[in-house]
């Protein structure tokens, strides 16, 4: 089933989806494995999961230092790998892959999408790779039946957003405010504005994502968009309470 | 914005909006033959342009080869090619009508230089620099602030340049619509490396009438060194298109090719393609796409990509890579200081290190260029330090003391 | 050897016979219009001649005056107008045949000059500086024994600049055949204040050709800090022949000249004629002619005695002289850092000081001409300590603990 | 009687005159006091006082630091007159004044001349003046009858030393090499030869100085001139020795 049709189908059921996100190896891969656990058990719908890099440029400080820190403990790449393989085997929910370009492209976009695939990964959000700059990975995308996932901004025109659309499959990721990850975002009427525009560029559900953090900021979004996207809420909670802390957070968003 | 298979815009969709409006402003100046005027007269009356070109004649006698000449950048504005590429992003800014600039700065010098511009436009400024980087350079913080820019210490990552890049890009795309973002070298996404190329491309213009007046005709080799690549850029397109003129950039050799503490990206076989804070190049990477830690005695060298320009035309074989040891470095500067009564900065004495090695394989006929980017004297607690001055350390101590008594 | 009343060679026997030999080197080299030749062709390869004027346009709207220019003597080659001196010098050295120089150095900038000019000319060079001197300006001591400088620490009296003159006039009593006594300033016997204005007067004739071709006519007023008097002779020498141009020499006002701690010689009332040092001027001195100890933040302007060509001028009515304060000093200082992007060594903001006083009384019509004889950022040891940067404190004595461990 | 007349009385019975030198206030006027009653004592013909100047150009650094100190402990001009009176009207040889110019200058060339005359003082030694430089200062000497010394280098060319000569009452005093006071002179063939044209040049008494410390230096030059001069040695042994060990150095010169 492609990622879009899943999606589609968890949407039946709820008035909104919720994706999370970790960072592989941060704190540990058994972490990683713990927190996953918590999620899927709690209701998640989707997991992006980090492929770390070294300048992770449009993430703010709380999931650049995971990067940083999954990195100086070593993880690799094929462990990633490996760590997707074993995750896709065990909770039936769409995972996707998320990381910056150079970690496709040093690996061999071709093999990457193999892999991938291989590996039960669902979608890849590549958010420094513009549909532009990338003609063979959304080539290898189709073929291999990948989502890449295309992100919106909300300095992106109504133009561009058809444009953009037209290389998109899965969901559209629309970033809910200017700046990086992990700083707040105001849910006003500019906002609104701006997902209609989303909206009225596509078809394929939307999620939206950048600073989501509690109950309300997730009720403020339904009826607006498919999914929410929580980001690094979560890495913060595991930071300060653990690994235990993601279950009761994730349950009560919604 | 590609030069071959280099360069591109790897960038995330909220930064396409701003650099579609400064591919445009850029396009139109570069159009304009008023605006290229307007930089002449802004350089020559602010700065100190056209640099001279000086005959190295106790040098050119030492080595009994090529005779030398030294492109003086060091006589810039604030002591160093910097000055080129900021004053002419800076009427940029002002066409643009954006009233706040930032930058990123590891050793400080184009933080100091952008702070510089932004008090002669008038401009808010804030510069990003890595803490660890905010402690080793004090004097160059000092100088910033004085010119009134906001320099914000990085406490993320590893506390250095790239961790500065990355806040510099976060303040950017956070701050789109009043904020340019003055990348400091012919790196990144583009126009960035075009346009900063096409501000230093004043050095070479500069140059190539001045060795044709002074030796009659065109050198043999010119040499620059190459961090970004920006002052490399400057000199060669100003020979360019004359392909008997061999061109020869210097990598930092750090502590040896061999031992992997350098930053050689196209002199050497370390790196490999990649992409990262925005464009293809030549990185300096594991084989999992992840950027090393790069070495040099010159901070400005000590970059892990280069200009894809120059990735270009080191795969179509145009330009020479050739890299310079840390101890090289500091052999040829003290020989210049010595022979010349010229202080190159440490990234500079790279260019003369290559030069001295090969000066000699060369006639008494023939000429050859080296780009002085920048001034050493600034640099005094980086090049002390690598010269491990004793008197140096016993008179730093003794400050402190005195400070501590206070 | 006079000008007025002032000037002249007060010298002991054994130095006459040097003295007519430079005399006549001199006036070889003036009458031959192909040693200015060589001297500009030097100045324009070496250094960066010819420097730019500036137009300070933040500066100019923020006092609502005078429209304000700056000539920027700062971007010649080792940071200042000393360059002209001792390169002129170098010159003379090389046409009397000698092998040797020596000079004094307080500060050090002067010593730094002279080192350079002596590795440029291959001549052996050694340095004269008090030892507390050399203890304080540690930097400059390590460029000048990197450029092949000899630098011999002054043990006797107060171990500073007065003590590095006696030792070096020692020296060449010592020394007179085969060693030239570069001096810096426009001070001393006969020849030195009318030689060395003769070479700094490129400054001035720059300078009048610049502000008429950016200002459409003559500057109603040039300002210049006056310490031993050699940039502001320099500058002036373009203006001297048209009366209507107002010259304005700006003294060390130190802590102020009701509390005698400055060194202001010809503003103010607290000096008097004398002869020292081989000339008569105006000196700061006691009732019985002992020279008084002077204070400025600016070590080149902390000196006993002026230019004997200065106390004519001033004698004549031809130059007004000022005095600003160290606390106005450091206030110009970093307005003009703040607005326009420049950081003028301390000496220098003595006239931009004395130039932000008076600017509002001029008309926008008018425009008003500023030397700024060198750039501070090499003083980042006697700035930062001057205002009283906490950050440079924790930075220095940082700097300290690491060499402390090593 | 002139300076010239009295060295030429005593030289009759000696074959070579001694001039001794002493910085005023250095290490005290009670200390000066003592070291003149030793020389004057010893058998001295002659004694130079230096007034202290704090630019002391020609001096070494014996006597620059003799000059520092005594200025830091005070002395000024006017106590160095009222000692001169003191010194004058006690011992029966000549006195004169050394210094440099700007003393007498700021002090008033006339007045200076006319008080030292009044103290008693013969002569004035003051090196930074050549005779171009000082119409009034030898126009006051002549009116005033004080001989302003004149000094000789090795530099100096046969015709120099005629011009010189021209202006030169009491002696000429020839400096016995180039550098400054105290260090060491090689009494050599070139010397003799400097010394016959000083001889040449002048019918005044020749005194010889700087670097003369021993018997010696003193015997090599009878026959030659007509005074011997000694400067920091007596400046040296006094700090070293104190006052008394003055008079044994001096008797043993000769």
């Amino acid at each position: 089933m492609t990622l879009e049709k899943i999606l589609r189908e968890k949407k039946k059921d709820k008035d909104i989806l919720l994706m999370t996100h970790i960072v592989l190896g941060y704190p540990s891969f058994a972490a990683n494995r713990e927190v996953i656990e918590q999620m899927v058990k709690n209701g998640v719908d989707c997991i992006e999961m980090q492929i770390p890099f070294s300048e992770p440029m449009a993430d703010g400080p709380v999931i650049l230092k995971a990067n940083q820190e999954s990195l100086a403990r070593g993880t690799r790449v094929a462990q990633c790998f490996d760590f997707a393989r074993e995750m896709t085997r065990k909770h039936q929910i769409p995972f996707l892959f998320m990381t910056y370009y150079n970690i496709v492209f040093k690996y061999g976009e071709e093999r990457f999408f193999q892999d991938a695939k291989e590996a039960g990964i669902k979608g890849l959000i590549v958010p420094d790779l513009p549909p532009e700059m990338g003609e063979d990975y959304f080539a290898y995308a189709e073929q291999y039946q990948l989502a890449p996932i295309i992100i919106y901004a909300p300095t992106s025109t109504p133009e561009r957003m058809k444009t953009l659309a037209g290389s998109a499959t899965g969901f559209i990721y629309c970033a809910a405010r200017r700046g990086v990850t992990g700083n707040n975002s105001a849910l006003d009427e500019n906002f609104d504005n701006y997902l209609s525009n989303c909206r009225a560029a596509t078809t394929l559900p939307l999620a939206v994502g950048f600073g989501i953090k509690s109950k309300a900021d997730v009720q403020a979004l339904i009826g607006k968009a498919d999914m929410a996207v929580i980001g690094s809420q979560t890495i913060r909670l595991v930071d300060e309470n653990g690994p235990k802390a993601v279950g009761p957070f994730v349950a009560s968003l919604r | 914005g590609f030069f071959g298979n280099w360069g591109g815009v790897y960038l995330p969709e909220i930064l396409r909006e701003t650099f579609d409006r400064l591919e445009e402003a850029y396009q139109q100046a570069r159009n304009d033959p008023s605006f290229w005027q307007e930089y002449l007269q802004l350089m020559s009356t602010y700065s100190c342009r056209p640099t001279p070109l000086t005959y190295a004649e106790n040098l050119s006698k030492h080595f009994g080869g090529a005779q030398i000449y030294i492109k003086r950048e060091d006589l810039n504005h604030t002591g160093a090619h910097k000055a080129n590429n900021v004053m002419g992003q800076g009427l940029l800014v002002k066409r643009m009508g954006k009233k706040r600039v930032i930058a990123e700065t590891g050793a400080g010098q184009h933080g100091v230089a952008t702070a510089t511009m932004a008090a002669k436009f008038g401009l808010e400024c804030t510069i990003y620099m890595g803490e660890v980087d905010v402690q080793r350079q004090r004097p160059n913080v000092f100088w910033m602030e004085k010119m009134g820019a906001t320099v914000v210490p990085v406490k993320d990552g590893s506390r250095t340049l790239k961790d500065a890049i990355n806040e510099a890009f976060r303040d950017w795309v956070s701050n789109i619509d009043d904020t340019h973002y003055v990348l400091g070298t012919a790196c990144g996404p583009a126009p960035f490396p075009e346009m900063v190329s096409w501000f230093q491309s004043i050095i070479g213009t500069e140059a190539r009438e001045q060795i044709e007046r002074y030796h009659g005709r065109p050198p043999k080799r010119v040499y620059a060194c190459v961090g970004g690549g920006s002052n490399a850029m400057g000199i060669f397109q100003g020979f360019l298109e004359d392909k008997k003129i061999e061109l020869v950039g210097v990598e930092a050799g750090g502590d040896g090719l061999e031992t992997g503490r350098h930053a050689a990206r196209l002199a050497g076989g370390d790196a490999s393609p990649g992409v990262a804070q925005g464009y293809k190049t030549m990185f300096l990477q594991n084989d999992d796409g992840q950027m090393r830690e790069t070495h040099s005695v010159a901070a400005g060298l000590d970059y892990v990509g280069v200009s894809p320009i120059l990735s270009h035309l080191w795969e179509e074989g145009r330009v020479r890579f050739e890299a310079a040891t840390d101890t090289e470095v500091l052999a040829a500067l003290e020989l210049t200081m010595k022979k010349e009564g010229i202080i190159p900065a440490l990234e500079s004495a790279h260019a003369f290190a290559q030069a001295f090695k090969e000066a000699s394989d060369l006639s008494p006929e023939d000429a050859i260029v080296i780009n002085m980017s920048g001034r050493g004297d600034k640099d005094i607690f980086t090049v002390a330090h690598a010269f491990n001055d004793p008197s140096w350390k016993e008179f730093i101590i003794e400050r402190a003391r005195e400070y501590q008594k206070g």
